[in-house]
């Protein structure tokens, strides 16, 4: 049938995963419309509660992208503070990890 | 018509090269048609490059020779049955590579003669923007050893001098600069490893050298040379710094072009693995060299993607992370090429995961760097930092993006995933652990973007980007042609597959045919 | 950036004899070693010399703006592809070299043996010699004249003053790039 | 012979692009770089007591060089011309932006 992606093991077919999402946020839907109705955009309601403290001006509450991961690279700090400082930006570097390459693949080459 | 048609290879390169040249003229006498002019120009190229893809899937490979009289072959009879003159030859592969090349060089001009309108300079800069594009699709499409090399220069000209066109203080050019210098000593390489070829084949047509090529040291040189050099052009790890650099300075619309301008240099190591070393590798060491490259690749890349604060600078380690997984794919096909059971049971399919990544890999990441690209003509900052809640300004743009992080991310049911899927379970089959990490990347990329989303569109409104409107309706227009096949293929993943990339795959792995149609069984 | 009388009168002498000797290496460029790449380099020399030996305002004021040299650029270039499609009209393929040995221009037929070589051979290679000859022309004074453009060069006033009151001036002109 | 030269003038080359900080030593030793494969090419088309191929200037039975090589040389230094104008016009105005051609310097994009 049309879709079929043959993979070697068994085969991927977007349109029936297509189908079966669009049915999956059907029934959300429905689950969504049977909920409470009472929502009214210009009340109190719409503000966020913070325990009772005023909302923090809008510039603030946003996480800038520096702050997120930062667990990530700090669980691997012993791996980066390797790997950020071969990214030098001295052009040289750059040919020397070339000819480092050629004679590495050379090496390997012939010897194996 | 029929002359047409019968010189399309030829129109491919004169097209692109014609319509650049007349723009200086137009852009001084004429401003007013300029626009128009290049947009007609880059359709043309592009449909000329359609037309010689459905050509070649149709009848198969396209042998043409330059300065020849009508009708004689390509190994004539008073050349002593070998082929001298410069020969094109567009096989499944190339084919499949000009169809890439096509599609976003047109989605991208349309979307840069929008971005570009308040600049000055702009007819050299579309001038050289065909010449890059002629570039890739000489290079694609080249059956001459030295030829490619030509088209390799152009290619790394016109991308730096592309690359540096908009200074910014002097940092675009310091890109541009380190571009340059590392893909000026590639292609130096790679043209004294043509001349070993040359001295002991005295052809440079790449069928006659594929024909009579030996495993010797003076080969092994210039194999390590020829990967080197490509790899370097393609962006590879350890070979990548210049690539990044390159990359975050461009403007937006060019960085998309130079994915599929690197891609191009893939092409080349491919064509130099497959076509002319061919059998005659020692396929498994050589296999697993590309292997170890593309894992490296993808994890070095993105693992450097994810602390990164510049957006575009975070887009390129990507696209070194995804030109990861193309070797990786190739690379389990090269290493099992001896080995007919095993090529039949997994090698095809990682080979046909490996070439369909590369025509989504260029969709998508064009898409991605347009879309961002489309942030940053708004709001002129890079700074991941200080970006946010774009979403309610940029709707468009923000529903492009997401499609693109999606696909990169390998999320069904877009394109991504059906190449990283065949990519996952053939490589499984060869070592499950090369499987695992590439997967692990993947979900390193899903979070990457993530943290991109996040932070340029979501959030509340941020007061410094009040006032910010959707980009122009070309730049969307732009946008949306690459959506429509990042969806599409997506979508019917299998017609794809089926279409182009087994012929591109079977162009590869049948090394004898490329041969004949060339040479014409005379060797 | 000094320049004395002597050098402007020995370059101004010398430039027409360089632009000959380069029209002849293009013209000959199929039958003695040469072509329209070098003779064009050669031309390109002698704008280079007119360069040096004036000061550049001086030359784009009196001479001819850079931008022209790009429109000869550009007209190098479009004869070129222009030849080379017309193989496609006369139905062979690109670059086809229809109008050798057909009698007309540059048709003659090759004679064998060792002779001095005549000019009116070869078919259409030279006009693509004199095609690449006006492109390199155009193109490597492009380069000289933006290279020339981006130094902080000093005008004639600054010359001829005193070496003990230096004038600081900035040049606000971009570096060149093709 | 030659061969040795283009071994070494490769090697010379390199240690200056590697070693030397300064940008125009740099384009320069990528200048010798093409010198050196451009003399490979022209030596691996050499025969002994071969005159140059130029057709009406050969007599019978006399070995011509060959001509494919040198128009390889050609194309590649029609190619450097481009390659070296292009790097130096970029050098200049990194000059003139950041005011130094150390390439250690030369590092506002990195990491």
């Amino acid at each position: 049938m049309i879709g079929d992606l043959l993979t070697g093991y068994g085969f991927w077919n977007p349109l029936i995963w297509v189908v079966v999402m669009v049915i999956g946020l059907l029934f959300a839907w429905l689950v969504w419309r049977c909920g409470e109705s009472s929502y009214d955009k210009d009340t109190e309601q719409t503000k966020p509660y913070l325990s009772g403290n005023d909302e923090p001006p809008k510039g603030d509450v946003h996480i800038r992208g520096g702050n997120m991961y930062w667990g990530f690279t700090h669980a691997l700090k012993g791996y980066y503070d390797k790997i950020i400082p071969l990214h030098s930006g001295v052009v040289n570097d750059y040919l020397t990890w070339f000819l480092i390459g050629v004679i590495v693949i050379f090496v390997v080459v012939i010897v194996i | 018509m029929s002359l047409l048609l019968d010189n399309m290879p030829a129109l491919l390169i004169a097209v692109s090269l014609f319509g650049a040249f007349l723009i200086p003229i137009f852009g001084r006498f004429l401003p007013k048609i300029r626009d128009p002019w290049v947009i007609l120009v880059s359709f043309l190229a592009s449909l000329i490059a359609v037309i010689n893809a459905v050509t070649v899937f149709t009848k198969g490979t396209v042998v043409y020779v330059f300065g020849a009289a009508a009708g004689s072959s390509a190994a004539s009879i008073d050349s002593g049955g070998l082929p001298f003159r410069i020969i094109f030859t567009i096989d499944g592969f190339g084919a499949f590579m000009l169809l890439s090349a096509a599609i976003v060089s047109f989605a991208v001009i349309l979307y840069l003669v929008s971005s570009q309108k308040e600049r000055s300079g702009k007819s050299e800069f579309y001038a050289l923007y065909l010449l890059l594009t002629a570039g890739i699709f000489g290079m694609v499409s080249t059956g001459d050893m030295f030829n490619f090399f030509v088209f390799l220069e152009i290619n790394s000209l016109a991308a730096a001098a592309l690359v540096s066109y908009h200074r910014n203080g002097g940092i675009a050019v310091e890109g541009a600069l380190k571009y340059l210098i590392v893909n000026t000593v590639g292609g130096l390489m790679v043209l004294l490893s043509i001349g070993l070829l040359y001295a002991q084949y005295d052809s440079l047509n790449m069928a006659v050298i594929a024909s009579q090529m030996t495993w010797t040291t003076l080969n092994i040189v210039a194999l390590v040379l020829f990967i080197t050099a490509l790899a370097m052009k393609a962006g590879t790890v350890p070979f990548h710094y210049a690539t990044p650099d390159a990359y975050s300075v461009a403007p937006s619309g060019i960085t998309a072009l130079m994915v599929v301008a690197s891609q191009a240099g893939l092409y080349g190591l491919f064509r130099i693995l497959f076509t002319v070393y061919g059998g005659a590798l020692n396929t498994v060491t050589v296999g697993w060299v590309i292997i170890i490259l593309g894992i490296l690749s993808m994890v070095i890349g993105v693992t450097m993607a994810l602390p990164q604060k510049d957006v575009k600078r975070l887009l390129a380690y990507h696209a070194v992370s995804q030109t990861g997984y193309m070797l990786l794919g190739v690379g389990v096909a090269l290493a099992v090429l001896g080995d007919p059971v095993a090529l039949s049971a997994y090698g095809q399919t990682a080979m046909e995961g490996g070439l369909f990544h590369i025509i989504n890999h260029a969709l998508y990441k064009g898409l991605l760097f347009l879309a961002v690209g489309a942030v940053i003509y708004r709001t002129g900052v890079w700074n991941l930092n200080k970006l946010g809640g774009l979403g309610h300004n940029m709707k468009w743009t923000m529903i492009f993006f997401l499609i693109g992080a999606l696909a990169i991310a390998g999320i069904p049911p877009f394109n991504g995933f059906a190449s990283k899927l065949m990519i996952y379970e053939s490589v499984f089959a060869f070592n499950p652990i090369l499987s695992v990490i590439a997967m692990i990347v993947s979900i390193l990329t899903l979070a990457s973007f993530m943290k991109v989303f996040h932070s340029v569109f979501m959030g509340p409104k941020l007061p410094e980007f009040e006032n910010v409107k959707e980009v122009p309706k070309l730049m969307i227009a732009g946008m949306v042609i690459l959506t429509i096949f990042v969806i599409g293929f997506g979508l019917v993943p299998d017609l794809v597959v089926d279409s182009i990339v087994t012929p591109a795959a079977d162009a590869l792995l049948n090394q004898g045919s490329y041969i004949a149609a060339v040479l014409g069984g005379v060797l | 950036m000094t320049s004395g009388l002597v050098i402007r009168t020995a370059g101004r002498l010398l430039a027409p004899f360089i632009f000959i000797f380069g029209f002849y290496i293009v013209a000959h460029g199929h039958l003695t070693p040469g072509g329209g790449f070098q003779g064009g380099a050669v031309i390109a020399t002698g704008v280079a010399l007119i360069l040096v030996c004036y000061y550049y305002k001086d030359c784009i004021d009196k001479l001819t703006p850079a931008k022209n040299f790009k429109l000869v650029e550009a007209a190098g270039l479009i004869l070129y592809i222009c030849t080379a499609l017309s193989g496609l009209v006369v139905g062979a393929s690109f670059l086809f070299n229809w109008m050798n040995a057909t009698g007309g221009l540059f048709g003659h037929a090759v004679a064998y043996g060792v002779n001095a070589g005549d000019i009116f051979t070869a078919g259409v290679i030279p006009v693509l010699n004199f095609a690449i000859g006006i492109e390199v022309l155009g193109a490597l004074s492009v380069v000289l004249m933006y290279m020339f453009a981006g130094l902080k060069e000093t005008t004639q006033a600054e010359d001829d003053a005193p070496a003990s009151t230096p004038i600081i001036k900035k040049s606000g002109k971009q570096g060149g790039k093709k | 012979m030659p061969f040795i030269t283009v071994a070494l003038l490769i090697g010379i080359a390199f240690a200056i692009i590697l070693l030397k900080k300064n940008m125009i030593k740099m384009v320069m030793g990528i200048g010798i770089m093409e010198s050196a494969v451009n003399l490979f090419l022209i030596t691996i088309g050499y025969r002994e007591d071969g005159i140059a191929p130029i057709f009406t200037n050969a007599p019978e039975g006399v070995d011509m060089v060959l001509p494919t090589v040198q128009a390889l040389t050609l194309t590649n230094i029609v190619i450097g011309v481009a390659t070296t104008a292009l790097m130096i016009s970029m050098i200049m105005i990194i000059y003139k932006k950041y005011g130094t051609l150390n390439s250690d310097k030369m590092r506002r994009l990195k990491e």
